[in-house]
């Protein structure tokens, strides 16, 4: 492959910014965030890079490396991407970037450690996207824990330790019972990579078994409803870019597992869960929805749309038609970028006044307008309006369920229904009305803060008004999935 | 398209590409620099674009009327799988019909703007967003495929939010914009559902590919539940739920009168003239999906004959001027929902067009009336007006126009397409024409009635608003308002003469041009002395109306107050609107809240692992913790346990 | 003849309503009054069977149960006098003298 | 007819039942099990048994109701009323009831279903006997150490309770 290194390239160039954070002494501060940011910035153009070489109309691995890793146990240090895992790729290195513009100011503790943390989150994030090897996927899968718990336990609100063990030990719940269907995997056939895994047939029963034990990691990462009561209490006391990178990319993971593990590896079990699973997203949808009627705290709410949107998610994967996964797929991407946004917003207000609560605030639109229309796009992305991203996404996820299950599809849309109504309602208590006495005499926007939020709008428009580019990298990555599915 | 053969244009054309796109061009600067930059004149940009775009239209509409259709995409949006939906145009005399109306009417509301919103501090916001409307409203009309008409649909709904919540130091405003939203969004559930069936069922989401699938079908019956379902209902179904939250058709339609919290120039131009016909021109732009199911054609007259009769009822009792000639509009809207019911597609587009010109001018006229009251502390109370006459001679000429031809005077554009609405409705096919036709009537009195309830007590008798003005008196509007007016109401009276009935001798030229694409309404044969005989019974009608009006509000006005009294329980009835706010309230919005309230309760502390976790979270066993946790020593949560393991080892015998 | 399905459908009913009462409720004396019901709830049952079959079996069982209530009965409100006696509470959630 | 004496007296007992279940005062509580109570023993007099009709006013209403009232009383329970009436966190618990509610609804076809399949092993016939008559010749016979057995519970509970409420009173003060 005349491509040889690039993955391997984006994946551990951070280390070079590890290195480099680490010998500077920590009396400087600036040094370091120019230097992280320096880093991302190059990890994410390495990252286009990737994109602009991909050739999308080859369904197979591109970029592949392959290299004995753990002899003993036939485990190989092999990567590569495909249609579906590349988009994920220069999403988790521009959301580090972001992650790293948006903490320039509101992180004045502990600045080298944060920056180091960022770094290591992007490497996990990047590996979980491109490893094709079992066991290294779980290496960083798990590592991803780390950083995040670190994250979220150091520079978090005040109910940070209680926030760090549930999110830990739901995401560790959930990710044991997958090393054991890995591990069974290993015995049964002796490897643990990816592509020769596909195609093996099992007993009904076992390939169940199998199937409900990655489900199971990969219910609590997205959080599919019953396992989500994790994320409104991590979202609520990380900091912003703790959040940022928990919407942006830690929940993707769970639904990429899904395509990329579920839907090749068991199509029988996929076919026989699968109503369940829409069930499931269904009740997400609606339940997180109506929880965020009765929200009083911003990123609460915003973490419960979130789950009600990555319900959406599950159930375009779980229609298992292509327009509903490519829609899925999309949908996470869009859903990245809109919920992230969102998250700096609040973050944004969070740095000057230092509540979360809606009640604090009203009439910021007088007093400060710019922020309140970058706010109104992102939420009337996040409620899917045509023109943005989140209707694109919406849409194909609604056709292509439609075209499995009308009855779901009638209940999922009043989801859509309510996420206006608790989004409009968020806006209008917010924004709306007389300023209130906490909100007069706010800074105006930082050139972090506006160099972060800018690029979020650009590419919500972008995905939403011309989302087809985005769509030819997956579709026929798409296509040969499901035609491994009866 | 039927009959006559035209010659279809399929590559891209600048022409049509500038009319939606320089209004998004100019909204998109004047919002961006308007504050900085443009500071008292954010309206040249908006103004000179919108009369570019309409002069652009009058070149389309001449290339039209010379046989051409442009139709062409402009890129591809979408594309997957068998799902392929671009961004295109369509230009047949439906679309370059309505082109002209909306850049004409926006272009003079602009200028309208211009007087009526000056030294608001949101001056430039307002001109862009009013641009961004024009923009998706003539992208909804130009599309040539469902999704860019859902893509229109939603984005006039969204500026139509953003203005009607223009003062959203309000409370009121910002609750009626979110009220609109939401309703809105209501309808386009089953919108988009429909959109969805109509992909499934056919394959395509174009329009020129959706009109020869239609009768595949044409008499497929699905199952739901236990019922067997027409599909061509189902789909017009779904799709006309849609067309009520966005005409504002009984169920939906609450959210227009509040809508009138926006400034009036919105409230002529979107809640008026453009947006609120936007159903009426979804159904006739896909009339050949309704006419497939006679039961979709009795829903859609059905629907709009509750809504013309319920706002005739409400309008008489409101106080508040703009709420009375926005139940007008629903009114209105209903007319055309029943023409449209009754297979007079064309005729139905007609009313539409008359409509557009004289409500706008009874809305602007209207506006000009508030803006000489602006100082008074609620300046819309009819109670606080009167001999006005006086004081705006020009408001006074106008709004007699706007009243006179919506009251169907003969003469008056309003006359011709109500008339041609009843004779249709009257000579129809289908068996509810009689009905419609006899309810169109009444509603036609009622609506002389109330119109010129407003129009004597603002223009006759005392000027009743001296303290509310702190002693001043109003003075006539500045000539940027009144020359737009003087203009429109060469519209109120002029449009309708372009379609006017052969036998009154004229050519019926609009119905005959638009009915190349809306086809011919399926009529019984035509008796013309009955046609005469019809006409004069409307003409009574509206002459009665007025004549009543005269006599209650000039002659006697102790009689309104008798009326109140005697007729309590109506009045009361009719005066909160048939308790529809209330109801929808009790109905639909507390009962979500408990739900949202119950369900965060149930999150708060929710599933035993949450239970469990919460005990670990100081110890480090977790294991151990997990066991402790369940010792609660609550016999309550004892018995839980031991019927969780009932239910567990039902759950094995099941799936076993 | 009234549908056998009818009982049955009354006997869940019932059943359901005493699972309430056993679930939710924090007084001991209702608890116990919520087991009576849901044994009552069986009672029917089994006489209905009875009734259909011809078999005077079902109705034994009743003549059982009866007696096995009135011996529940009695345990129970022995021990809730003892517990009321010994902590002056008869609230289920605040007796927790067993937590781990 | 039938129908409409089963359909009241299903009423009859669903309503007291739930309000029962529901009130907060243990009195009411316990009077409105007497109101079930009595129509289910109407209900068991129109599936045919007079005799445990009977017996279910003489053994529940006399007794067992009595005895629950004089315990209410005994330790003077009225004061619920200022407290909560359900215990805390009853999510799970309502999945259950959820879920047995289901699953009741899933097999009520299941039972019926199964109805025809019943097989009486000892069958009765109305003309040869009254019920009364037959429940006691089985009573007395087949079922004679089952009835026995009953008989020694009945008389282990009284014993049991006396012994444990006299016990008690001497280590009043112990801690348990």
């Amino acid at each position: 492959m005349a491509d040889f290194g690039l993955l391997s390239a984006i994946l551990w160039f951070p280390l070079l910014g590890i290195a480099a954070i680490i010998i500077t002494n920590r009396s400087r501060p600036d040094t370091i965030k120019v230097i992280a940011l320096i880093t991302a910035l190059i990890d994410f153009i390495l990252s286009i890079l990737l994109l602009y070489r991909f050739d999308f109309t080859n369904a197979n691995f591109q970029f592949v490396e392959k290299i004995p890793w753990l002899d003993v146990i036939n485990s190989f240090y092999f990567l590569g991407v495909d249609g579906i895992s590349v988009l994920f790729v220069p999403l988790s290195t521009l959301v580090t970037l972001l992650c790293i513009l948006i903490s320039w100011y509101s992180i004045e503790e502990k600045v080298k450690e944060f920056y180091l943390a960022l770094l290591f989150t992007n490497i996990a994030m990047v590996g979980v996207f491109l490893s094709l090897d079992l066991l290294l996927f779980y290496v960083f899968w798990e590592a991803l824990l780390i950083p995040m718990y670190l994250i979220i336990g150091i520079w978090g609100g005040p109910r940070r330790i209680y926030s760090t063990i549930k999110f830990f030990l739901y995401t560790f719940f959930g990710s044991i019972f997958m090393l054991a269907a890995i591990i069974y995997l290993f015995l049964q056939f002796g490897t643990f990579d990816y592509t020769l895994l596909i195609g093996k047939t099992f007993t009904p029963q076992v390939e169940k078994l199998l199937f409900l034990g990655f489900l199971l990691a990969f219910a609590v990462k997205v959080p599919m409803w019953p396992f989500h009561t994790w994320l409104p209490d991590a979202h609520t006391e990380a900091p912003t870019a703790g959040s940022v990178i928990l919407a942006g990319i830690l929940i993707k993971l769970g639904g990429y597992g899904m395509v990329r593990f579920l839907l090749p590896l068991f199509p029988q079990a996929t076919l026989f869960f699968a109503k369940l699973i829409l069930v499931l997203s269904v009740i997400a949808i609606i339940y997180a929805g109506l929880a965020c009627l009765w929200q009083d705290d911003l990123k609460r709410l915003i973490a419960y749309s979130s789950v009600s949107h990555m319900g959406f998610v599950t159930l375009g994967i779980f229609s298992l038609n292509p327009i509903g996964i490519n829609g899925a797929i999309l949908q996470m991407i869009n859903h990245g970028i809109v919920t992230g946004a969102l998250f700096m917003c609040v973050g944004v207000i969070y740095d000057r006044t230092h509540s979360r609560a809606i009640n604090y605030y009203g009439g910021l639109a007088t007093t400060f307008p710019l922020y309140a229309a970058l706010f109104m796009i992102f939420t009337l992305a996040s409620i899917g309006l045509p023109g943005t991203n989140g209707f694109v996404g919406e849409f194909l996820i609604l056709q292509g369920a439609f075209m499995k299950d009308k009855a779901m599809v009638i209940f999922a849309a009043t989801g859509v229904i309510i996420g206006a109504a608790y989004m409009l309602w968020l806006y209008q208590r917010v924004f709306f009305e007389k300023p209130v006495s906490g909100v007069f005499n706010l800074p105006p926007l930082r050139w972090n803060e506006l160099l972060s939020l800018i690029p979020m709008v650009l590419l919500i428009f972008l995905i939403g008004l011309y989302p087809n580019p985005f769509l030819d990298f997956m579709k026929t990555s798409v296509s040969k999935i499901l035609a491994n599915i009866p | 398209m039927e009959g006559v053969s035209f010659e279809v244009v399929r590559s891209f054309n600048l022409s049509v590409f500038l009319v939606p796109f320089l209004p998004l061009l100019a909204s998109v600067i004047t919002l961006i620099f308007g504050k900085r930059y443009l500071r008292e004149k954010p309206y040249i940009l908006p103004v000179s674009a919108l009369l570019l775009s309409f002069l652009i239209s009058l070149k389309l509409l001449v290339d039209v009327l010379s046989g051409k259709i442009y139709e062409f995409d402009l890129y591809q949006w979408m594309v997957v799988g068998s799902l392929k939906v671009g961004l295109g145009f369509l230009v047949d005399p439906l679309s370059v019909m309505m082109l002209c109306m909306v850049t004409s009417l926006s272009f003079l509301i602009h200028v309208y703007s211009i007087g009526y919103m000056k030294g608001d501090p949101g001056y430039y916001r307002f001109f862009s967003y009013i641009s961004l409307f024009t923009f998706f409203m003539l992208i909804l009309v130009l599309s040539n495929n469902l999704i860019q008409l859902y893509l229109g649909w939603e984005g006039v709904g969204l500026c139509s939010y953003l203005l009607i919540g223009f003062w959203y130091e309000k409370k009121s405003a910002s609750d009626a914009a979110k009220k609109a939203f939401i309703i809105n969004r209501i309808g386009d559930f089953g919108f988009a559902l429909g959109i969805f069936a109509v992909f499934y069922y056919l394959g395509t989401l174009y329009y020129h590919e959706i009109f020869p699938r239609l009768p595949q079908i044409a008499q497929t019956y699905i199952n739901i539940g236990s019922y067997e379902v027409h599909l061509p209902f189902l789909i017009s179904f779904l799709l006309f739920c849609g067309a009520m939250g966005k005409s504002a058709q009984v169920p939906l339609h609450t959210w227009l009168p509040d809508a009138m919290e926006g400034p009036t120039p919105v409230s002529a131009l979107i809640h008026a003239a453009t947006m609120v016909t936007a159903g009426v021109f979804m159904v006739s732009r896909l009339h050949p999906l309704f006419e497939l199911s006679p039961h979709a054609m009795a829903m859609v007259a059905l629907v709009g004959l509750i809504t013309c009769f319920m706002a005739a009822t409400i309008a008489p009792t409101q106080f508040d001027i703009k709420r009375v000639v926005a139940y007008s509009t629903l009114s209105q809207l209903g007319y055309m929902f029943m023409a449209c019911g009754v297979g007079a597609f064309a005729v139905g587009m007609f009313h539409l067009f008359t409509h557009a010109y004289f409500k706008a001018l009874l809305f602007l006229g209207a506006g000009s009336i508030i803006h000489a009251l602006h100082h008074a502390s609620d300046p819309n109370d009819i109670r606080i007006m009167g001999g006005l006459k006086r004081f705006m001679p020009i408001t006074f000429w106008t709004f007699l126009i706007a009243s006179l031809s919506i009251a169907g005077i003969p003469g008056f554009a309003g006359f011709f397409s109500k008339d041609e609405i009843l004779v249709y409705a009257y000579f129809s096919q289908y068996p509810w024409g009689k009905l419609v036709w006899f309810v169109g009537l009444l509603v036609a009195g009622m609506t002389a009635f109330y119109t010129f309830r407003i129009f004597f007590k603002a223009f006759f008798g005392e000027f009743k608003g001296v303290e509310a003005l702190h002693g001043h008196y109003p003075h006539e509007s500045p000539k940027v308002m009144t020359i737009p007016l003087i203009i429109i109401s060469f519209g109120a009276i002029f449009s309708g003469w372009l379609g006017i009935p052969e036998a009154l001798g004229g050519g019926a030229h609009f119905q005959r041009f638009l009915e190349q694409v809306l086809g011919h309404p399926k009529l019984l044969p035509v008796d013309h002395a009955v046609e005469y005989l019809l006409m004069v019974l409307s003409i009574v009608a509206g002459l009665m109306g007025i004549g009543i009006a005269y006599l209650v509000y000039v002659k006697k006005p102790a009689l309104e107050v008798f009326f109140s009294y005697k007729f309590k329980v109506i009045y009361n009835f009719l005066y909160r609107k048939w308790y529809f706010d209330e109801l929808y309230h009790r109905v639909f919005v507390v009962p979500t809240l408990w739900l949202a309230r119950t369900v965060v309760n149930l999150v708060l502390d929710s599933f035993v692992i949450d239970h469990t976790v919460n005990g670990s979270a100081k110890t480090t066993a977790f294991s151990a913790s997990l066991f402790r946790k369940l010792h609660s020593g609550i016999v309550n949560y004892y018995n839980w346990f031991i019927l969780l393991g009932v239910v567990i080892y039902l759950i094995y015998i099941f799936i076993r | 003849m009234i549908p056998f399905e009818y009982y049955v459908l009354l006997t869940l009913l019932l059943f359901c309503i005493g699972l309430i009462g056993v679930l939710f409720r924090r007084n001991l004396i209702i608890l116990l009054v919520s087991f009576e019901i849901m044994m009552n709830a069986l009672m029917i049952l089994f006489a209905s069977i009875s009734h259909y079959t011809k078999d005077v079996q079902g109705y034994i069982i009743v003549f059982f149960l009866i007696a096995l209530a009135a011996a529940e009965a009695g345990v129970g409100l022995t021990l809730v006098v003892l517990l009321y006696r010994k902590l002056r509470k008869v609230y289920a959630d605040e007796i927790n003298y067993f937590r781990g | 007819m039938d129908l409409l004496v089963f359909l009241y007296l299903a009423l009859g007992m669903c309503i007291p039942g739930l309000l029962a279940v529901l009130s907060k005062n243990p009195v009411h509580a316990v009077l409105w099990v007497l109101v079930l109570i009595i129509h289910q023993a109407f209900l068991l007099y129109t599936l045919g048994s007079e005799f445990l009709a009977a017996v279910q006013i003489i053994v529940y209403a006399g007794a067992v109701l009595v005895l629950f009232l004089f315990v209410v009383y005994m330790i003077n329970l009225r004061m619920e009323e200022r407290w909560r009436v359900f215990v805390k966190r009853s999510s799970l618990g309502l999945l259950i009831l959820l879920f047995f509610a289901f699953f009741f609804f899933k097999s009520l076809a299941f039972l019926t279903a199964l109805s025809p399949h019943f097989k009486a092993n000892l069958h009765y016939d109305l003309s040869q006997g009254t019920n009364l008559w037959w429940i006691a010749r089985y009573l007395f016979t087949h079922y004679l150490f089952q009835f026995e057995l009953i008989g020694v519970l009945l008389l282990v509970v009284v014993l049991g309770a006396v012994f444990l409420l006299r016990k008690l009173k001497e280590v009043e003060g112990d801690s348990l």
